[in-house]
């Protein structure tokens, strides 16, 4: 399908586009052509330039140099008003839709449609549903958005996107919080879009997504453009390599890129590979946690759990599923109506968060915006916050010593900041998640709460924190782990319970499942009812 | 370098308006030693800013927190009144000769009334973090009816004080210097190493900027919130205490009338957002000194009274715009030479 | 996928419960001054309620807008004073036709407002401060033109004040219809066009609403020139009510529209409440000012106290209720 | 019979004069019987306008009240004469097109308490014929009823004398803390040109008097001060020598007030202005004086 288009002219174009912030050149000449009727990927790693590189063409912020031609002539937005009146429809990498409105309104505000001159209620929330449905999602469509989980929020956007007749889509990271039904719903629409001729601008850190959608991939490495390939010519390894280096990098480097490569692509071979690796077996492991009856009216029905030390504990289940509640409710983050918790053995009451943090429990949220960065604070600030919290206002850790913890966790994980009295709000989202993830390793949790942790993450990143949590699992720590990817948790858990249904659906040992087993347990329960 | 520290601009403002006394008001910068004290209008501004600064202190915190409390004036009218009525004394006539006694020992006068304020602080503070009351709303109650109790108090009436040590503390000298500013530098010392050496700043920022994640992280939110209310209420109580032992009474009805304005009007001057969050103490205390420096200079210059809120109002604007940064974007785009280097 | 079952316990649908309650109380204390007081439960009373708040009214549909679009507008009041004041000295010294100064007055206010609005936006300045210098400078600007109070004789103004349009055995002011329509037309405004609810958006986030679009600027700015246009309306309204002009008029009337909009259920931090909010919250301070004034033995300072008293009561019942509401 | 029920609307509580003056018309009310429905306006003249709203709807015999400002009271009263209940006012007068609108003005003419400040000047002035005095003037609060009609008084009287100068005239919003503030500020502008201080109020002259002693000036002798209302503490400053004189503005209005409302109902026919008994108090005869002050 891509060669029909290579023929014709680019619909939209950049060149040699560059942009700095103070302390950081996030774009530094780059250029790019989207043709009509071609999913073009941007990939790189967290912090290469591909969020500010959509922001330049949308219009959020203005380029240091550079052109941009849509049809051939150059254009200048102003604002994402002035890019959606080119025909530029964006959904961008952090959810931008107003809690406070229907989601009905979310999809339509700015162009209702209307009878007697007067915004036609009836007629948007018809019209709402309708496009959720073709991407079947059936809710209520008057209701606040705030009602629903990101991945809703997430859909949302998508549609609202949609619904302009735009000839070019771009998607920063519209995956991250989707499942994988829900991706393979989206792709369905992208294509059907691009066989209407629209030029789509993609991005993800999902190899597999990557493979399965785009025509043509650009490559992106420290705010420069790396090149650009046709997704056929380019295998796995080598877009990874592109990625994160030259080929000549370290072996270290390469050798969990390819593992990253690899893993991405065959998910159950590689859980039982990894499986070799995994901590001793999970019978042998002393109980740390266990909750009984644990529940929350409208949320979570009573489920038991229990995780012991050193082990990891997978968190399975589609959207929705009630993950994020067991979670919450372990946390103290919400306050749970039935069911009791003990921790080693004691019975312990978790009203807040606090109790949780106070017992040794941490818990890093899968939404960042919201419940995790305290953007205009700096990294140093964002990253002890837990800790200091947990040693009481009145003992201040020393200046110092805070800038040890930060330098060391920048560099441990590999984050990319222009220092650490960067305000986290100017990193790349996932160089923030990273931060969040340090905020709680620094508190050295006995359980580690890790809700979509690895949202947002490059290739290669993800396998350094996946590694990194793995080894502090050996070292004793316990963590839940949530991840909407499922071939992640398949891999790493030592143990798996599956949630359906706001429920919890049954519990694995490691290799008892794979990916399509899981599936089965899901919808073996949706048969049950 | 100077030029990007965020008290540059509110210094500067302070600057130019010193400037201009500088140059319209004869014998503005005039000092003399008189009664063994300085004297001049330097240290009227100084020591009329004091309660204003400390107010403007107490109310930086609580803005850091996203919140706001408009019942300043209310509780510096509670904390004076109660301090005159307890330290109260009463002119006799002897045989024609007047003579004032003294009715509470000071210190419990000072305690009752700083204990008033903590009562008003905590009041908000549990409208505000206990029952989640909108601040503004929160702190209507208390500054409608605070007035009212400092009036229930007093039937109305001014109390006049008669006890001289009472005096020192709104105008009494220490090495020179007006008392007052011994206690406001000890006010902000305090606060800026409570805020510095203890984990305090970093925790109300993290509520102000976003309450949720400082939940999660493990903050004790509403404890906070609550304190800092506490904390605004008893630098308004020493506020109180400064004005009434300045005018050697207390007036329910006036003492602190829309202070709570004026504080807001520091901090927000002194750099800090109303939108909560990163804050600057010392900001507010420049702001502070511009609003009273800006009121004296309109006595000074002797304008009509009716154009003193215009030239208020329109400094006060000047000011925000210049300080603005999309006002220094704009300017360097109209003027590229002119400003160019400096930036 | 398993259909969605969305939780009650949430901010919007405890905000639709909020309204519910505020009108629920303002009955229970319409009720309590009813039984307490006679002839309180008159049909006059409540006619007077409206006739004597129809400018607050005004000015905090006014204030409905620029909350709900996350900002404050603390001029208002002093703005009303100003066109009080404008309209008089036009009409006392230079007799122009009353529908002209009206129409000078109003347009006034609104470019005030608009002005304002444009400082907020394009210098990205607090709403609170530059409203609060707006309040200094109109103030001052009535003091400007005089420091007297003028009185207004006016033939049409004088009419307007003094008519009563009969309802029954009572009456009512064309003023207080005036303020009934502003209110109306509000309403069909914040929720069937789309600018009002641009300014639902922009309370809700208005980094989202520049993101999906949204005509930001124009929006703030036509926010704060409707809340002046209101401010000014509200002061020729009250020109009617006291058929004069004078600096001191309406003080500190900011906060009671900012009460009303607040106890009317709307929140300050913006996106959430109805402009009809702004009904009920100026009908619950009017009651408590009348209950007072009917019960008739409260001092000056219990005066205070009692409304200090009231305002808490309701706003604590109301909160309350809400969480309960919550819960369930 | 049914007692007399009078529905009373003050300006509020702002000072210890207005104080004396509510306690004055309550006092009198329970010694005449007369029910008494007191409301307080705040300082704002929408809620007086109120309260005289809810007073016809309760229909009382007789509404009084002291209007916060002189106009805009056309339409209210025009609504209680329809209901037909007389109208007293107290304290300040209003501006009515109809001046059948009320029946009768009791209170002080704040325009003649100016004067008589100036006159007390301009004899004192006599003392010392060569001399120029330079005045500075506090006034209240701007626009204000009192401020206006005060200053014009006194610069009406002062004015055919080119003795005497008002070198500078601020307000001091009636308060005492603002008082001491303006006066602060004079004296560094203007040192010791000052030779007298004319306040509109016994606060703000209190308060200046606190300014002018930490200047290491002595009140009443270097600087003249001249003030308005006879409250208490201005009869205790010039015990202590610190005020010159004070122009009485008499609140204690409540019995007169019982006595006309009592007239009015009964039909007997009233004096459409009764001005209140007041006096000039020189601190000479202020010791004496001070055991007979009731406010
Ligand atoms: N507003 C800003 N102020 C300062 N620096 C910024 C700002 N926005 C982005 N940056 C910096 O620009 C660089 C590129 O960021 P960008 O968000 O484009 O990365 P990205 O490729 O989208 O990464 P991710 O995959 O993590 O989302 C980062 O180093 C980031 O810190
Ligand atoms: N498809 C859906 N439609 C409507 N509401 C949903 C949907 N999915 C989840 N929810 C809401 O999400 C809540 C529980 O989901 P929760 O966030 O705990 O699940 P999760 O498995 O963590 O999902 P996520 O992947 O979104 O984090 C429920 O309150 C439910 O109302
Ligand atoms: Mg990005
Ligand atoms: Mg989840």
């Amino acid at each position: 399908m891509a060669m029909t288009t290579k023929s014709s002219a680019p619909v939209l174009e950049l060149r040699g586009i560059s942009k700095a912030f103070t302390g950081v050149q996030a774009l530094n000449g780059v250029s790019l052509k989207l043709y009509p009727g071609e999913v073009h990927t941007l990939m790189g790693q967290n912090g290469a330039g591909k969020s500010t590189l959509i922001k330049v063409l949308t219009g959020v912020y203005t380029p240091d140099h550079g052109q941009i031609l849509l049809a051939g002539q150059a254009i200048q937005p102003q604002s994402t008003l002035d890019a959606q009146n080119h025909g530029i429809s964006t959904v961008y990498q952090e959810v931008n839709l107003c809690p406070n409105l229907s989601v009905a309104e979310n999809i339509f505000i700015g162009r209702y449609p209307r009878k007697f001159g007067r915004i036609d209620w009836a007629s948007m929330a018809k019209q709402a549903s309708e496009l959720l449905e073709r991407m079947q999602i059936r809710i209520d469509v008057t209701l606040p958005l705030a009602h629903y989980p990101l991945a809703i929020q997430q859909m949302v956007a998508i549609s609202r996107s949609l619904l302009v007749s735009a000839k070019v889509l771009i998607l920063d990271e519209p995956t991250s919080s989707l499942d994988e039904k829900e991706v393979d719903l989206l792709f369905s629409v992208l294509r059907g879009l691009r066989e209407q001729g629209m030029a789509i601008l993609f991005v993800t850190h999902f190899l597999d997504q990557t493979y399965a959608i785009s025509d043509r991939i650009t490559v992106m490495r420290n705010g420069e453009r790396e090149g650009e390939y046709l997704a056929s010519d380019l295998s796995r390894v080598e877009l990874v390599n592109k990625m994160v280096g030259a080929p000549a990098a370290t072996e270290a480097t390469a050798a969990s890129a390819q593992t990253a490569a690899a893993g991405d692509g065959t998910a159950t071979g590689s859980a039982t590979a990894a499986g070799a690796l995994g901590s001793a077996s999970a019978g042998r492991l002393q109980s740390f946690l266990r909750a009984v009856g644990l529940g929350r009216r409208g949320a979570l029905q009573p489920m038991d759990l229990e995780i012991r030390e050193g082990e990891m504990l997978g968190l399975a289940g589609l959207l929705g599923s009630g993950r994020t509640e067991a979670a919450r409710l372990l946390f103290g983050a919400d306050k749970s109506d039935s069911g009791t918790i003990s921790i080693d053995g004691k019975e312990r009451n978790l009203s807040s968060p606090r109790d949780a943090i106070a017992a040794g429990i941490g818990f890093c949220s899968e939404d960042r915006k919201h419940e995790g960065a305290i953007l205009d604070l700096s990294v140093r600030e964002n990253l002890i916050l837990a800790l200091q919290a947990r040693s009481g206002i009145l003992r201040a850790i020393p200046l110092k010593r805070q800038q040890q913890l930060a330098e060391e966790y920048v560099k441990a994980l590999g984050i990319k900041t222009a220092s650490i009295e960067t305000p986290i709000g100017s990193l790349s989202g996932g160089n923030q998640q990273k931060v969040l993830l340090a905020r709680w390793l620094v508190t050295d949790p006995k359980l580690l709460i890790l809700d979509e942790p690895t949202r947002g993450i490059d290739v290669r990143a993800k396998q350094e924190i996946m590694d990194y949590v793995t080894a502090l699992c050996k070292k004793g720590m316990s963590i839940l782990f949530i991840s909407s990817e499922l071939p992640e948790v398949l891999r790493v858990s030592d143990r798996i319970v599956v949630m359906r249904d706001r429920k919890a659906g049954g519990e694995y040992a490691r290799g008892a499942l794979d990916e399509t087993s899981v599936l089965q347990v899901i919808a073996a329960g949706d048969q049950h009812e | 370098m100077f030029l990007h520290h965020p008290l540059f601009r509110p210094l500067a403002a302070l600057a130019i308006l010193l400037l201009i006394d500088l140059i319209l008001v004869p014998g503005f910068f005039h000092l003399e030693i008189k009664d063994g004290h300085l004297y001049g209008s330097l240290i009227d501004i100084a020591n009329r800013a004091a309660p204003l600064i400390l107010a403007a202190i107490g109310m930086t915190l609580v803005i850091a927190t996203r919140g706001i409390d408009i019942s300043v004036g209310a509780t510096v009218a509670i904390s004076g009144t109660v301090a005159a009525m307890l330290v109260g004394g009463t002119m006799v006539m002897n045989n024609g000769v007047p003579e004032y006694v003294a009715n509470t020992p000071m210190w419990i006068a000072l305690a009752a009334a700083m204990g008033a304020a903590v009562l008003c602080g905590a009041w908000n503070g549990a409208l505000v973090a206990g029952l989640g009351l909108q601040p503004i709303v929160a702190t209507l109650i208390l500054m409608v009816a605070g007035r009212g109790l400092a009036q229930l108090f007093t039937d109305g009436q001014i109390i006049t004080v008669y006890y001289q040590p009472y005096f020192f503390l709104g105008s009494g000298y220490l090495l020179g210097l007006p008392f007052s500013l011994f206690i406001v530098a000890a006010v902000f010392i305090v606060t800026a190493l409570l805020l510095r050496k203890t984990a305090l700043g970093l925790f109300i920022q993290s509520v102000g900027i976003n309450p949720v994640a400082a939940r999660l992280a493990g903050l004790k939110t509403a404890v906070l919130i609550f304190f800092v209310y506490v904390f605004c209420s008893a630098c308004a109580g020493i506020a109180g205490l400064m004005i009434t032992s300045n005018i050697k009474s207390a007036d329910a009805n006036n003492a602190g009338l829309l202070l709570e304005l004026d504080a807001i009007l520091a901090v927000t001057l002194g750099g800090t957002s109303l939108a909560g969050g990163k804050f600057n103490l010392a900001g507010s205390v420049i702001g502070a000194l511009i609003i009273q420096t800006l009121t004296y200079t309109i006595y000074s210059l002797g304008l009509p009274p009716e154009v003193n809120m215009v030239v208020k109002s329109v400094v006060v604007f000047v000011i925000c715009v210049s300080q603005s940064a999309e006002f220094k974007t704009m300017w360097r785009r109209a003027f590229p030479g002119a400003r160019g280097g400096k930036a | 996928m398993s259909p969605p079952k969305p939780s009650i316990a949430s901010i919007t649908s405890s905000q639709y419960f909020t309204s519910l309650i505020t009108v629920f109380l303002l009955v229970v204390l319409l009720a309590a001054g009813g039984a307490a007081y006679p002839g309180f439960l008159s049909l006059q009373v409540l006619f007077n309620l409206l006739i004597d708040n129809a400018f607050l009214l005004v000015i905090a549909v006014g204030m409905s807008f620029v909350i709900l679009s996350g900002g404050i507008d603390l001029s208002v009041g002093s703005v009303l004073a100003l066109t009080t004041m404008i309209c008089a000295w036009m009409l006392q010294t230079w007799h122009w036709p009353p529908l002209l100064v009206i129409a000078i007055g109003l347009a006034i206010g609104t470019l005030f407002g608009a002005a304002m609005g444009a400082m907020i936006h394009y210098f990205k300045l607090q709403p609170f401060i530059v409203t609060l210098a707006g309040m200094f400078l109109a103030r001052g600007l009535c003091y400007l033109i005089s420091i007297n109070s003028i009185t207004i004789d006016d033939p049409f103004f004088v009419v307007l004040s003094q008519t009563q349009l009969p309802v029954g055995d009572c009456f009512i002011s064309p003023a207080a219809l005036i303020a009934l329509a502003t209110l109306a037309v509000a309403i069909y405004v914040a929720h069937c066009t789309a600018f009002g609810r641009a300014i639902y958006a922009i309370g809700g986030n208005e980094q989202s609403a520049l993101m999906m679009g949204l005509r930001v600027a124009r929006t703030k700015v036509l926010i704060y020139a409707f809340s002046g246009f209101c401010a000014a309306l509200a002061g020729v309204l009250f020109s009617f009510y006291m058929l004069s002009g004078y600096g001191l008029h309406a003080q500190g009337t900011e906060l009671d529209a900012i009460a009303a909009v607040v106890i009317g259920g709307t929140l300050l931090s913006g996106g959430y409440g109805y402009v009809a909010g702004a009904l009920t919250g100026v009908l619950v301070l009017g009651s408590i000012q009348t209950l007072i004034a009917f019960d008739g033995t409260l001092s000056s300072w219990w005066t205070k106290i009692v409304i200090g008293g009231l305002l808490f009561i309701f706003c604590v019942v109301q909160r309350v209720m809400t969480l309960r509401t919550n819960k369930k | 019979a049914k007692p007399l029920v009078i529905g009373f609307s003050q300006v509020g509580a702002e000072s210890e004069w207005r104080t004396a003056n509510t306690v004055s018309i309550k006092d009198a009310a329970k010694k005449e019987g007369v029910t008494l429905k007191f409301a307080d306006a705040q300082q704002k003249q929408e809620n007086q306008v109120k309260a005289i709203r809810s007073f016809i709807a309760q229909r009382v015999d007789v509404i009084a009240f002291s209007p916060v400002v002189e106009s805009g009271w056309d339409t209210v009263l025009r609504e209680a004469k329809r209901a037909n209940i007389p109208v007293i006012l107290t304290d300040r007068a209003v501006n009515v097109s109809d001046t059948s609108l009320f029946v009768s003005f009791l209170g002080s003419d704040f325009v003649e308490e100016g004067r008589r400040a100036g006159r007390w000047l301009v004899e004192r002035q006599k003392k010392t014929p060569d001399a120029v005095l330079n005045i500075v003037e506090l006034q209240g609060t701007v626009g204000s009823a009192p401020a206006l009609d005060r200053k014009k008084g006194f610069e009406e009287v002062i004015a055919g004398n080119a003795k005497l100068k008002v070198i500078r005239s601020q307000t001091g919003d009636f308060t005492r803390a603002k008082g001491k503030e303006v006066m602060e500020a004079f004296l560094k502008a203007e040192g010791k040109k000052i030779n007298v201080l004319y306040a509109h109020n016994d606060d703000m002259a209190i308060g200046a008097i606190q300014a002018i002693e930490e200047a290491g000036l002595k009140p009443g002798k270097d600087i003249i001060v001249i003030s308005i209302d006879g409250v208490k503490g201005a009869f205790e400053a010039m015990i202590a020598g610190k005020l010159n004189v004070t122009v009485e503005c008499n609140p204690l209005l409540g019995p007169q007030l019982m006595q006309i409302a009592k007239d009015v109902v009964a039909g007997k026919p009233v004096p459409k202005r009764v001005v209140t008994q007041e006096g000039v108090f020189p601190a000479e005869v202020a010791a004496k004086e001070f055991p007979n002050r009731k406010y």
